[in-house]
């Protein structure tokens, strides 16, 4: 197979993995969301079917299938139903856009599956735990997640009805002004890590070298056992960012528009059967979106906390020979496969914490007006983003002397 | 017109007639229409077409100038819907019809 | 150049899976004559006639186009913050920081006149 | 045979170039936006065929996120649900605008053609990753460097945007305006 080829087929099948394994990963959250709230009022959550309740998420799917195909009468055909495709695509976008892992090289060889099915040869390449590498990672992914507005203003338009109108107005305008306060708060941390890439990011966090804070030229070290995170540069842009993202998923305390109480359910009031679910998964998507995001910048990516990543790879590499011993791996290549495995463990413990946060915060908080809740976007979250951006460059520029 | 595959091989020219094309849909957009809201949308597909442009030469001739232009071409653009977007929602609150028509009572 | 065919590849199998699912649950599921009263819009109470005036207040506008200015605000920003350092470590430190104090000092007069005028007050 | 950066080219050219024509030739201008939108998601993709990789992300976020979520909103406001005349009246009008915009077009490409067409194709810049973040920050340290004035006077001109908006909107009409 050629070069481009190989490029195109790999991409194909990396594509095709990302999307299902996000798909996949939406109900196991729904069942987890529920789970957790149950234990949280101490009562017991879908336990039925199935074990532990893990395939009461397949049958709602079904069941889901199942429903009347409703299309409200003055309503728009492409408006209506072409929401929940775009309720989907910025949130998996983004979600590939972010590194799940160290990269690892495949030597040219003869690749063939089970040992004996030749799947003809392939030449060196490069394979990234993600689905594309854009240099400018962040820029592209705050680009393509503020695409989110649009699905809610479609679904509320298209249904032609005065309440989700109104519910896609107000979830927009919410929406909207906490990408302002989400884009703020990264400034600090950029400035701090001074690039855009995602993999330079996680490199400058790596637990190798501990945390140093460079206060008007004088450089402190701090205990080894506060890791090399992200956090501990910039905490008031992670507690911002954080905040924002909870509005940007339309998650409690910030999901006023389409919270039942209020608006009869928001923009998705006329839809039913599987259109809902996609605004659901559409909703997961971001939310796994922010959580990853959170996890890169401000906790140190797919590095473990207190393992160097040079440590992790010679650890797999001398385990690596005493498994040649047992003659299961045959190729080099495979000593990096299992090191960059376990960064994508420790990048996925890290995105499933978050997802526990959103999930306790989301039965904990009572729900924001929607007056109180934009002053805060407006008048409290933005000055204090604005307030860190400008903290962290007087900072940097007072302690770092001219080299 | 004899298809030389030479020709095909995306360069400088290409990207100059996809924004010249682009340019005019807008021109005639902005010609044609009598909503106002329409017409703002033509003027930023005119903007963009300019847009393209900009970053082609950038590319081509390998300096960033290209570039930091477009910057400010999109903040003019922003600032150009914003208030011309604004003038249509005054106007639609007293006429209660967006059309370009009733832009004249606008003058002083 | 991979990386835009991924990102491409990815958009059209999304939107492909998308138009999949809306086809497969409208062609599934029962189909009763359609009557009308399920047809009306989910509303309590009369459904309201077409919104002739529009009462939805110019609130959603005014924070669209304040949202648009200062996101054009918060983008040259980044380009700052990623060279930042470059500049302080040539030795340009307190130029830089003269150069956006300017631009943030806008910001803050930009942000502290839309608060004093009520422009996003949402409770009147 | 077509590359892939050609394909590229081909297939984001002739969306932008479909989605373009749509934004002018549809009745409805919810429609319109919508064709909008599409166009600005296909011209970043143009941004990135051409290496700027910031400017579409800017592009996206600016344009596409921004821009023409207002245009969806007022026109949500508006509650415009078709438009009668939607194009201009005249057979002669419409006749001298298009021949126009005729002769305009066929100048561009003649000028194009003449100029450009025997150039060499663009040198192939440093690819993958690290190009982008170079290119951004040389983009940066232009900015502040040669284009500083032109900076703060956007800063400025930002300002009056966000003075005048406000004011606008307030305007209830009538020549002598009284607070509301």
């Amino acid at each position: 197979m050629g070069k481009d080829g190989l490029e195109i087929t790999l991409n194909i099948v990396k594509m095709l993995v990302i999307f299902l394994v996000m798909v996949q990963l939406v109900p196991v959250l729904v069942w987890l969301e529920r789970r957790v709230s149950a234990f949280m009022q101490n009562r017991f959550g879908p336990n039925r079917v199935g074990p532990l309740g893990l395939i009461q998420l397949l049958a709602d799917a079904v069941k889901f299938l199942f429903k009347e195909p409703f299309f409200p009468e003055k309503g728009m055909a492409v408006m209506y139903y072409g929401a929940p495709i775009m309720a989907l695509i910025p949130g998996a976008l983004a979600l590939a856009a972010i590194p799940l892992g160290t990269p690892f090289h495949l030597e040219e060889a003869d690749w063939n599956l089970f040992g004996f099915i030749p799947l003809g040869h392939h030449p060196a390449y490069d394979f990234i735990l993600q689905g594309y590498d854009f240099g400018v990672g962040i820029v592209i992914v705050l680009g393509v997640s503020s695409l989110g507005a649009y699905s809610l203003l479609m679904a509320g338009w298209g249904s032609s009805n005065k309440y989700s109108l109104l519910g896609a107005l107000r979830a927009s305008a919410q929406m909207v002004s906490y990408e302002l306060a989400l884009g703020l708060s990264l400034v600090g941390i950029l400035m701090v890590f001074n690039t855009f890439s995602f993999y330079d990011i996680v490199a400058q966090q790596n637990p190798a070298n501990p945390l140093t804070f460079n206060f008007l030229g004088t450089v402190h070290t701090m205990p080894w056992w506060i890791p090399n995170w992200g956090i501990f540069y910039n905490p008031l842009g992670a507690l911002i960012f954080f905040c924002a993202s909870f509005a940007e998923t339309n998650r409690l305390p910030f999901d006023l528009p389409e919270a039942e109480g209020e608006l009869v359910a928001g923009f998705h009031t006329e839809y039913g059967g599987f259109a809902l679910l996609m605004f659901y998964i559409g909703e997961y998507g971001h939310m796994m979106v922010a959580s990853a995001l959170m996890a890169t910048f401000y906790f140190g990516g797919y590095t473990i906390p207190y393992v160097s990543n040079e440590a992790v790879a010679t650890f797999v590499s001398n385990t690596h020979h005493f498994l040649g011993a047992f003659d299961l791996s045959i190729h080099s290549n495979w000593a990096a496969f299992v090191t960059s495995l376990c960064f994508f463990v420790s990048m996925l413990v890290k995105i499933l914490f978050f997802l526990l946060i959103f999930i306790w915060v989301r039965w904990t908080l009572p729900r924001f007006r929607y007056d109180q809740l934009m002053d805060l976007g407006w008048k409290t979250m933005l000055p204090w983003a604005l307030f860190n951006t400008c903290l962290t460059a007087v900072w940097l520029a007072i302690s770092h002397k001219p080299v | 017109m004899p298809i030389n595959p030479a020709a095909w091989k995306v360069g400088l020219d290409h990207y100059l007639y996809l924004s010249s094309l682009l340019f005019v849909f807008g021109m005639l957009g902005v010609l044609m229409r009598r909503n106002v809201i329409v017409i703002l949308m033509c003027i930023e597909l005119m903007l963009n077409a300019v847009n393209i442009s900009f970053i082609a030469f950038s590319r081509y001739a390998e300096n960033v100038n290209g570039q930091v232009m477009v910057f400010f071409v999109m903040t003019i653009a922003a600032a150009e819907a914003a208030v011309g977007l604004a003038l249509a929602v005054t106007v639609f609150k007293k006429f209660r019809e967006v059309n370009i028509r009733f832009f004249e009572h606008l003058k002083g | 150049m991979s990386a835009l065919l991924a990102f491409l590849i990815f958009v059209g199998i999304l939107a492909a899976f998308g138009g999949f699912l809306i086809v497969l649950s409208s062609s599934l599921g029962p189909r009763p004559k359609p009557n009308p009263a399920k047809n009306m819009p989910y509303e309590s109470g009369v459904a309201g006639t077409e919104t002739n005036e529009s009462r939805i207040s110019v609130k959603f506008y005014l924070t669209a186009i304040l949202f648009i200015i200062f996101d054009i605000e918060i983008i040259f920003m980044y380009p700052w913050a990623v060279s930042f350092m470059d500049f302080v470590k040539s030795g340009q430190g307190m130029y830089i920081l003269g150069a956006m104090g300017i631009f943030i000092l806008l910001f803050v007069v930009g942000l502290i006149w839309e608060v004093k005028s009520k422009a996003l007050d949402w409770n009147n | 045979m077509l590359s892939s950066q050609d394909f590229l080219f081909y297939f984001l050219g002739a969306l932008s170039l479909i989605f373009g024509l749509g934004v002018v030739l549809y009745r409805n201008p919810i429609y319109s936006a919508l064709c909008l939108v599409i166009t600005m998601i296909s011209v970043a993709g143009i941004f990135a065929t051409l290496d700027a990789w910031f400017i579409a992300g800017v592009q996206l976020i600016v344009y596409a996120g921004a821009v023409t979520v207002l245009f969806v909103m007022v026109l949500m406001l508006f509650d415009l649900k078709h438009e009668m005349k939607t194009f201009s009246k005249g057979v002669i009008g419409n006749g001298v605008k298009l021949a126009s915009s005729g002769v305009l077009l066929g100048m561009f490409s003649t000028y194009i053609w003449a100029t450009y067409a025997t150039e060499p194709t663009f040198k192939p810049m440093a690819a993958g990753a690290t190009s982008s973040i170079k290119a951004t920050k040389d983009l940066a340290t232009s900015l502040f460097t040669s284009y500083l004035f032109a900076f703060e006077v956007i800063g400025l001109l930002l300002l009056v945007i966000a003075v005048g908006a406000v004011t606008l909107s307030r305007i209830t009409g009538g020549t002598h305006h009284h607070a509301d």
